[in-house]
């Protein structure tokens, strides 16, 4: 069974490959489905596999040898396992699904750009399997950098507009910082270990062979590339610039799969963290931080994609938190029921767009419920579970997390929830804003606003019903035993760090209340959004103080462009300019300049008269007698010098 | 002996078909003649075939080294009058005399290689001194020509003046005028016994050897000399003669080098070390390229005297390779050059377009001077300095001259700059077909040798 | 003090004060005369040492011929203490300065020429002699003899190329 | 014999090129030479038993040098190289118009013979030959064709490079004397037991003639102007072949022959090239001129394999062997952007180009491409040369590792503003009317992507191919 | 009489026409300076070969030819200055028709 494992990365990869050559031959229709076929193909591999898992247990298969050097040997080699097979669903399930929205979404752009984008797609869907299926951290890697290089390509998709590729440089290199580390700590597991296969890098003998400085410090250098990839402080500004690709693009890259790719690695290389209980506080703690400073930030944004960008890097902290609490199987349960609500809020939020001619701005927006009854329903829908509201996805992953980071630490918990109330209000008053209350944009626009076709609402739809009951795989045990189906089927990958990390169960009463205690503010938070914005009106006036910093997102941005870019490029210029021409240019030359200055001063000797010449030579003839007849001493002299 | 014998004959000969024939191409022809048959009678030498057999009672020595270079430098001669026997025929009315010169100096030249005691080394320097003299003035209205005869004359009358005290003191502290025969010097320096008076002797011979080979510091006299006299003769005087000065020096100091311990190779040191930093510094900044290659002969000079550094058999068959690399280089620039209109670098611009044959040979020329593989250049620098690690001298010197080698690139490269890279319409006065064919086949021995020096190497040990 | 020893010393005294004239003296012809005083201790100083041939050629050649074509050259071109050019007097003193360096050198350098001492050019002997002389140069000099002949050639020769108009 | 005909073949097609004077038979002949010479090079590396790599016969009897030519993995790899660069250097310039074209063919083909000549000569006068006959037809090609400040730029370059390579000399002659036997036989120099004060002194000797060449960090001045000045063709040949002359030379003359010295000095010239790494990257950042950013990128990537070299660690001696080819194939096809550039709109500027992505856009996906090669991203081949050497000089020391790594970010950070500023945003005046990349552009550079590629994906032969070497270096001494 | 005396004498001489030649700038006087320096070198000669030759004489007595060489020495020496004055003064003669003076300071036409 799972030699077909080959298939799954290989379907994209025709994919990207016809469709890239033919993207000037093919028509629209042939690109869209060539494109979206591939994915579908492994998607239904995946299918397979992942019940061949289910049945049987994890496997590897080595395609090659990938680099074979004196002191490694590096496998190309494909491990199928729980965690892998469960991400391979939700990549291809929900890649997809958002194939199939973008052949609508996309359907103006003229044919050739329309294959150059479903090209990149089936890249990015190769990278991220890659990334997934790599046996080893080498083969993550490439998908790691692939998955970095598509999104590259995807954010400056209209590269026409500079700002635009901008932001695809600026993700670029953000995610170049964090690939250093983990670079880093790839070197460090070949230095110590000489592999860099999970299988064998978690073996128990090879564990043993590094002390707890190593592993600290390959876990947190690890953490560093996570922090590139899912945008985690202080690493994280790319993301929202990130939405300057189109809307689908950033449901599936920078929503549901690319960017939990980060929690993909540290759930993986899971036993490594939970040896490293410092490196586990870091995590917990900037996934924190990062979850509630996201939050602040979305609470005063406009732009309702940058609105969903944040909420994404706020979930991720979640996420992170979740994984530094060592609540590994919450952070992928949270991983999967994101993608869900945030990949249908992404394509709502494109439908739209879409039908709002590119129109991004919440404030000229409103009212649009009975213009688009499916997106707003699914909206709402997505709203919720985002919101964490029983029974919805949301709600149990979220507080699968909120739970393990209290019996870590209250504080944790408080914090997380003082999140949760934010993340509920932003949201509310992005749904408000959006689909509540009455029109407030142009009126060719309001004419125009319309469904969507059913390349997109299908999607809405489905996603819709997977962020409602997609929860129920991880229904918590308090309310039933052996029901959290998920955490069995993940038990056997981290069935290490369980067997390490120590259990401490709180007793249900404890969590019925804190459930409840969230929930009812949750629903509090809800009713004051909705109420706040509904009668909202498009304001000129500036906003102030508080507010003022979250609308410019406590200006982190300028901050970098202080503290690091301009210092950078100026000391660039000081080198080009200063050191490189005068410095050492300079001296080069200054040695032929010299020689000409010696050859002008030395012509004077020949000054043309036989009396001088005639006196240099009875001039030297004496010191000849003199240097012979003193040579010990010269000697000396010159043995002192040299 | 033969060399010595019929070359002052031919002179003689010369002398008297200036009376008898009136067209000049006649006398470049007799001489030409009369050199192949010099050449022939002294390879006959060197096999033991003598025109006549003479008792020199030990003041000559005739061995396979001065055989050879006797050899090296006819052949020269030979190239020489070829390629610029035209210009020697310009140069005035007297060029039946002229020739008469040159074969009165490959005269002394043939001396200075066998002489077997001071007295035939000051009567062979003052054979080939005093036709010097003359032909530098032999331009006779040319001022510069009168001033650098004088100045040359001059000075080198002082510099014999030197060497005959030099003499005499070695005379007086040893009672000889024989070399090499003096245990107490080969006995090691600087002992006690060594006397004084010859110490002092040697080192007035040495300099004025250095005069004579341009060496600093008493190189003064070479650039405006150089520059002064007829082009044509410039190419003479700064290639056989040079040449024929060194071996003399080496042929005179190579016993002593050894035995005269550590303060000599000092000496040598600062002689070398100075004349490689003036005549490369100085030639950087020069405008006309007759007065650059005056200085580059004092650089080629500095590497020159490695073989008395090195005074191993290294050396000996170096300056062997050298001589015949430095002379067939420069006579081959010197015959271009004596053809230019005006003697500055700007002159040369664009050459290699209205003179690609020129251009061409005259590069490679210059490579082979600056020492560029693939050239005989590359070899004569090559055995100098490999004399000189192989003697165990110190590695300082040795860097020290290869990068003043470096800075003679500079100058040499400014020539091949201007005929190939800068525009200009430089043009040069009756090229014959011959003189083109004469010319390739200059650089193309060049680069043969470059290639395999053997094919020189290779006379020395038959 | 024998003779020669105050023959020695006379001489010594004339030959180099009469130098000193050749430096001093404005006029050019003076110099020459002076000079011709030089070359008469010398042939003095030969004499004593009993090398009669040189001491004859040496007063022949020199005080005889060469001596006298510097005063015909010095006559032709009408030199004299006025037309003569002075050195700048600093040059002077450098040559001076630098000439008396070059003497020093040497006598420090034959004060020290140990093996010199006590050794003696003595007047006796005969090998100054025409017949002497003659014999070795025609028998183990004669290479030299017949060589110096090319010299005079091309001196001739030399003469000649110059000397044409 | 293969690696005398290696020789033999350019010296002699080159000569017989200098006399065609028609543009289009010298162009057609120097190509069709060129594509012998590379199968020649490949029957004789991969199909003909390995006694055809070897060569010996006497040469310079009386100084005890033969002509003694060795083929090993190293060798191969770069006499590949070299083979391969060539006709892809005439094909992707084969529309340039050069005047009298015969001379510019012939120097090309007569510095491919000296390029061949250095990597198979195994005896040192040999090797320092072949070392100055690569470098002399570069310079007259460079005066001769290159831009308006060519001589003076041209001219330091070679002086600067000739002062290196008369060191060597020095430090060659004094090795052959201390040979026992007298020889300049590779095998008896790697046999010699130096004096450890006389190995430091001809260690540096040897050492600042490589560093010239490769070059680096302070002795990296001539090389932006060089390539700058000179035609992109030579360009090409300077900075795709010749400076892996320079490593190449540290690897088998310099770590063999001195392993004290390397050892002992290892970190000095490691923080050399690492602050060179960091200091030609930032530099980069600054360019505005295509072939200068190309020319400082390839210094940074020039240090990093100069550091792995000395920190003598097998790993990373096997990521600079495969580097090498890998650095050669991407730099090229990076220049042949550049120079198509250049010819059709006389530009070489960030600022005068923009948007050419609308007008070319084929040109964009293979300079895209080429740009991400040179950013080492994984799947391209120069991912596999940096992986292996950030490994070996990781095990050397974790902070040299990590400040090289930063230059590898500063890497993205240039070669993506490249990228930006000549194919994004819109269209300015210059590309206005840019046209698409002509036939044998587009496909050779087609191929160099596809080389790039493929030996991203399965680098093991390329590996395997250099394996005999890097034993031999690292541990036979 | 002792040798020392030779020496200082001859020495003084040649040392003389050195000053001589550094002093003057007249090219005749220039050169009966150099015919000085010679001159005093003939007479050291002389009296090193009476050295050698009264050595000799010890040795072998009264038949000895020992140190002959020294005078033919002198005699060759007096041969080359002869010829040396006939061309220097040619040239001499030369530059005068050509300059109308013998001034080696203006013999600088050729420098640097």
């Amino acid at each position: 069974m799972s030699k077909l494992v080959f298939l799954v990365p290989l379907f994209p990869l025709l994919g990207f490959l016809v469709n890239g050559l033919g993207r000037k031959s093919m028509s629209k229709t042939m690109i869209s489905v060539v494109g979206s076929g591939a994915i579908l193909a492994s998607f239904v591999v995946s299918l397979v596999l992942f019940f061949d898992v289910k049945a049987n247990g994890g496997s590897v298969t080595t395609l090659f040898n990938f680099i074979e050097a004196n002191s490694f040997k590096i496998p190309f080699a494909f491990q199928v396992d729980q965690l892998s097979s469960l991400f391979l669903l939700i990549i291809t399930g929900i890649g997809f699904l958002i194939h199939l929205y973008s052949s609508a979404y996309m359907h103006e752009e003229e044919p050739q750009h329309f294959g150059r984008y479903f090209s990149y797609l089936n890249l990015f869907v190769f990278s991220m399997l890659l990334l997934v299926l790599g046996a080893n951290y080498v083969i993550m890697f490439i998908g790691w950098e692939g998955v970095g290089l598509c999104s590259y390509l995807l954010i400056g998709f209209w590269f026409k507009n500079n700002n635009y590729n901008y932001a695809a440089r600026k993700a670029f290199v953000m995610n170049r910082i964090g690939d250093l580390g983990f670079l880093l700590a790839v070197f460090w597991l070949l230095f110590k270990l000489g592999t860099a296969t999970y299988g064998d890098v978690f073996a128990a003998d090879n564990l043993s062979k590094l002390s707890s400085f190593d592993i600290t410090a390959i876990t947190l250098l690890l953490f560093v590339g996570a922090m590139g990839k899912s945008a985690q402080i202080p690493l994280y500004t790319w993301l929202p610039d990130a939405m300057a690709g189109p809307t689908p693009v950033s449901a599936l890259i920078h929503a549901a799969t690319m960017v939990t790719a980060g929690i993909y690695m540290i759930a993986r290389s899971n036993i490594l963290y939970t040896m490293a209980p410092a490196t586990q506080t870091v995590v917990a703690v900037i996934g924190l931080a990062t979850a509630i400073f996201a939050a602040t930030i979305a609470l005063k944004q406009n732009d309702i994609k940058k609105v969903l960008a944040y909420s994404t890097v706020s979930q991720l902290g979640y996420m992170f938190l979740g994984l530094g609490v060592g609540a590994y199987t919450g952070a992928v349960f949270h991983v999967m029921t994101h993608a869900f609500f945030k990949a249908l809020l992404f394509l709502g939020a494109g439908s739209v767009i879409h039908a709002m001619h590119h129109e991004q701005d919440i404030r000229k927006m409103g009212g649009l419920k009975k213009y688009m009854p499916i997106t707003h329903l699914t909206f709402l829908l997505a709203c919720l579970a985002i919101a964490g509201i029983p029974p919805f996805s949301g709600f149990f992953s979220k507080d699968e997390i909120l739970t393990a980071s209290y019996s870590a630490n209250p504080l944790y918990y408080y914090i997380g929830v003082a999140g949760a109330l934010m993340t509920a209000f932003y949201m509310f008053r992005l749904y408000t804003l959006t689909f509540l209350g009455k029109f407030r944009g142009t009126h060719e626009q309001e004419h125009h606003v319309h469904e969507s076709p059913w390349q997109m609402t299908f999607p809405l739809i489905i996603l819709a019903i997977l962020s409602v009951i997609g929860g129920l795989v991880g229904i918590p045990e308090v309310f039933a035993e052996n029901a959290h189906s998920l955490e069995h089927f993940l038990a056997p990958i981290f069935a290490e760090s369980a067997k390490i990390a120590e259990h401490h169960h709180l007793e249900k009463s404890q969590e019925y209340l804190m459930m409840g205690g969230s929930t009812a503010a949750i629903i509090i938070v809800i009713i004051f959004a909705v109420n706040s914005y509904k009668k909202y009106q498009a304001t000129e006036e500036e906003n102030a103080g508080v507010s003022k910093v979250l609308e410019n997102k406590w200006y982190v941005d300028e901050l970098y462009d202080a503290v690091i870019v301009n210092p950078l490029n100026a000391l660039a210029g000081f080198f080009k300019n200063i050191i490189e021409k005068s410095g050492i240019d300079g001296l080069v030359n200054g040695v032929g300049r010299l020689v000409g200055y010696g050859s002008r001063q030395l012509r004077l000797l020949q000054s043309g008269q036989v009396g001088n010449y005639i006196l240099i030579m009875v001039l030297a003839m004496v010191v000849f007698f003199l240097i012979w007849f003193n040579d010990v001493s010269i000697v000396q002299f010159f043995n002192k010098i040299f | 002996m033969n060399a010595i014998i019929v070359s002052a004959l031919l002179g003689v000969v010369m002398m008297f078909s200036g009376i008898m024939f009136k067209n000049k191409t006649t006398y470049t022809a007799i001489a030409v003649a009369g050199l192949l048959f010099l050449l022939v009678a002294n390879l006959l030498n060197s096999y033991g075939i003598y025109v006549i057999h003479v008792d020199t009672h030990f003041l000559l020595n005739f061995e396979q080294f001065g055989m050879f270079f006797n050899s090296i430098a006819i052949a020269a001669t030979l190239i020489y009058v070829l390629l610029s026997g035209k210009a020697i025929e310009k140069m005035g009315v007297s060029v039946a005399d002229h020739y008469a010169l040159i074969f009165f100096v490959l005269c002394g030249v043939s001396i200075l290689s066998s002489f077997n005691g001071l007295l035939m080394l000051f009567l062979g320097i003052e054979i080939m001194s005093i036709p010097l003299y003359i032909l530098t003035g032999a331009d006779k209205r040319n001022l510069k020509s009168n001033e650098a005869s004088l100045k040359y004359f001059l000075m080198g009358a002082f510099s014999t003046g030197i060497m005959l005290m030099g003499i005499t003191l070695i005379y007086g502290g040893t009672g000889s005028f024989t070399l090499g025969i003096d245990k107490s010097l080969s006995a090691g320096g600087l002992i006690p016994r060594t006397s004084f008076l010859e110490i002092a002797g040697l080192i007035l011979l040495f300099v004025s050897m250095c005069f004579k080979v341009s060496a600093a510091p008493f190189h003064f006299w070479t650039p405006d000399v150089y520059d002064g006299a007829p082009g044509v003769f410039t190419s003479f005087m700064a290639t056989i003669v040079k040449a024929a000065g060194f071996i003399a020096f080496v042929r005179l100091f190579d016993q002593h080098t050894a035995a005269l311990g550590p303060s000599w190779r000092l000496l040598l040191g600062f002689v070398i070390v100075a004349t490689l930093l003036i005549g490369n510094i100085t030639a950087v900044f020069q405008q006309s390229v007759k007065r650059m290659l005056a200085y580059s002969s004092i650089a080629q000079a500095g590497f020159m005297l490695f073989a008395l550094y090195g005074a191993n058999d290294m050396a000996k068959e170096g300056i062997l390779l050298y001589a015949s690399a430095y002379c067939l280089a420069t006579i081959g620039i010197f015959s271009v050059l004596i053809k230019m209109k005006d003697y500055t670098f700007d002159g040369f611009n664009g050459l290699a377009k209205t003179q690609p044959v020129l251009a061409l040979a005259t590069t490679i020329c210059l490579l082979s001077l600056a020492g560029i593989p693939l050239t005989a250049g590359f070899f004569a620098k090559y055995y100098m300095l490999a004399s000189v690690v192989k003697a165990g001298g110190s590695l300082g010197i040795v860097v020290i001259a290869v990068l003043f080698a470096a800075v003679s690139v500079y100058y040499y490269f400014r020539v091949i700059q201007a005929m190939y890279f800068k525009d200009g319409d430089a043009e040069a006065s009756d090229v014959t077909t011959g003189y083109k064919v004469g010319l390739l086949l200059l650089s193309a021995f060049i680069i043969l040798t470059g290639l395999f020096p053997s094919i020189i190497l290779g006379w020395f040990y038959f | 003090m024998s003779t020669t020893e105050i023959l020695f010393f006379l001489l010594s005294a004339l030959a180099v004060f009469s130098a000193i004239m050749v430096l001093v003296s404005k006029n050019p012809v003076h110099s020459v005369l002076w000079l011709i005083a030089v070359f008469f201790a010398i042939s003095g100083h030969y004499i004593l040492l009993n090398a009669q041939f040189l001491a004859i050629v040496n007063l022949i050649v020199y005080a005889g011929a060469i001596m006298v074509l510097f005063l015909f050259v010095i006559m032709l071109m009408n030199l004299n203490a006025e037309t003569e050019p002075q050195k700048h007097i600093w040059m002077k003193f450098a040559g001076a300065i630098s000439g008396g360096c070059f003497l020093l050198m040497l006598v420090s350098l034959t004060r020290q020429a140990v093996e010199m001492g006590g050794r003696n050019a003595i007047s006796g002997g005969n090998i100054g002699l025409i017949k002497n002389l003659g014999k070795a140069l025609f028998s183990d000099y004669v290479v030299p003899f017949e060589i110096t002949s090319v010299l005079f050639l091309s001196a001739m020769v030399g003469a000649v190329v110059i000397g044409k108009k | 014999m293969i690696p005398v005909s290696l020789i033999l073949i350019p010296l002699i097609t080159g000569l017989v090129t200098f006399f065609l004077k028609e543009a289009k038979t010298a162009k057609a002949w120097s190509l069709f030479a060129s594509l012998v010479i590379l199968a020649v090079t490949v029957t004789g590396i991969f199909f003909l038993p390995a006694t055809n790599l070897f060569y010996d016969t006497p040469w310079l009897s009386e100084i005890g040098s033969r002509f003694s030519l060795v083929t090993d993995g190293m060798g191969k790899m770069l006499c590949l190289l070299t083979a391969v660069s060539f006709p892809v250097i005439f094909i992707a310039t084969y529309k340039n118009d050069y005047k009298n074209p015969g001379s510019f063919y012939g120097l090309m083909l007569l510095a491919q013979a000296g390029l061949m000549g250095v990597f198979v000569a195994s005896d040192a006068l040999l090797f320092y030959f072949f070392w100055e006959l690569a470098l002399i037809p570069v310079y007259f090609l460079c005066s001769l064709w290159g831009g308006e400040r060519r001589i003076a730029v041209t001219f330091k370059f070679f002086i600067y490079t000739f002062i290196g390579s008369l060191l060597m000399l020095v430090g060659i002659l004094y090795l052959y004397y201390q040979t026992p036997d007298h020889s300049f036989a590779l095998q008896s120099f790697y046999n010699l037991k130096l004096s450890i004060g006389s190995e430091r002194f001809i260690f540096w000797l040897f050492f600042i003639a490589f560093a010239i060449k490769m070059p680096v960090f302070p002795f990296h001045t001539w090389q932006p102007d060089a390539y700058e000045q000179s035609p992109t063709s030579v360009t090409m040949v300077m900075s795709g072949v010749m400076v892996k002359m320079g490593i190449f030379a540290a690897i088998r003359w310099l770590l063999p022959i001195f392993p004290n010295a390397s050892m002992q000095f290892a970190n000095i010239i490691i923080i050399l090239s690492v602050t060179g790494m960091l200091y030609a990257s930032l530099i980069a950042i600054r360019q505005d001129d295509i072939k200068r950013l190309v020319a400082y990128s390839s210094i940074a990537h020039i240090g990093l394999m100069c550091a792995a070299i000395f920190t003598h660690n097998k790993t990373g001696m096997e990521g600079v062997m495969i580097q090498m080819f890998n650095h050669g194939v991407n730099v090229i096809g990076l220049w042949i952007v550049a120079d198509v550039i250049e010819q059709q709109l006389g530009t070489r500027k960030f600022s005068e180009l923009g948007g050419l992505a609308q007008k070319a856009p084929t040109l964009a996906i293979l300079l895209v491409v080429m740009a991400f090669a040179n950013i080492a991203l994984p799947l391209t081949n120069a991912f596999i040369g940096e992986f292996l050497m950030f490994n070996g000089l990781f095990s050397y020391n974790i902070w040299m590792a990590a400040a090289a790594g930063v230059s590898v970010i500063l890497a993205a950070v240039y070669t993506l503003n490249m990228v930006q500023k000549v194919l994004y945003g819109n269209t300015v005046a210059t590309t206005e009317n840019a046209t698409e990349i002509s036939g044998n552009v587009k496909w050779i550079l087609v191929v160099l992507v596809i080389i790039v590629i493929a030996l991203g994906v399965y680098p093991q032969p390329m590996i395997n191919l250099t394996n005999d070497t890097v034993n031999a270096i690292l541990y036979n001494h | 009489m002792p040798i020392q005396y030779y020496i200082y004498l001859c020495l003084t001489l040649f040392s003389i026409g050195i000053i001589g030649v550094l002093t003057r700038r007249n090219a005749i006087i220039v050169f009966m300076c150099v015919e000085l320096m010679l001159n005093a070198v003939n007479l050291l000669l002389v009296a090193f070969s009476k050295m050698h030759h009264s050595v000799g004489l010890g040795a072998e007595g009264a038949t000895s030819q020992a140190g002959i060489d020294g005078q033919l020495f002198v005699f060759f020496i007096m041969v080359v200055a002869a010829a040396e004055v006939s061309v220097g003064l040619a040239i001499i003669v030369m530059m005068y028709r050509n300059t109308h003076s013998v001034d080696i300071n203006f013999l600088n036409r050729l420098k640097n």
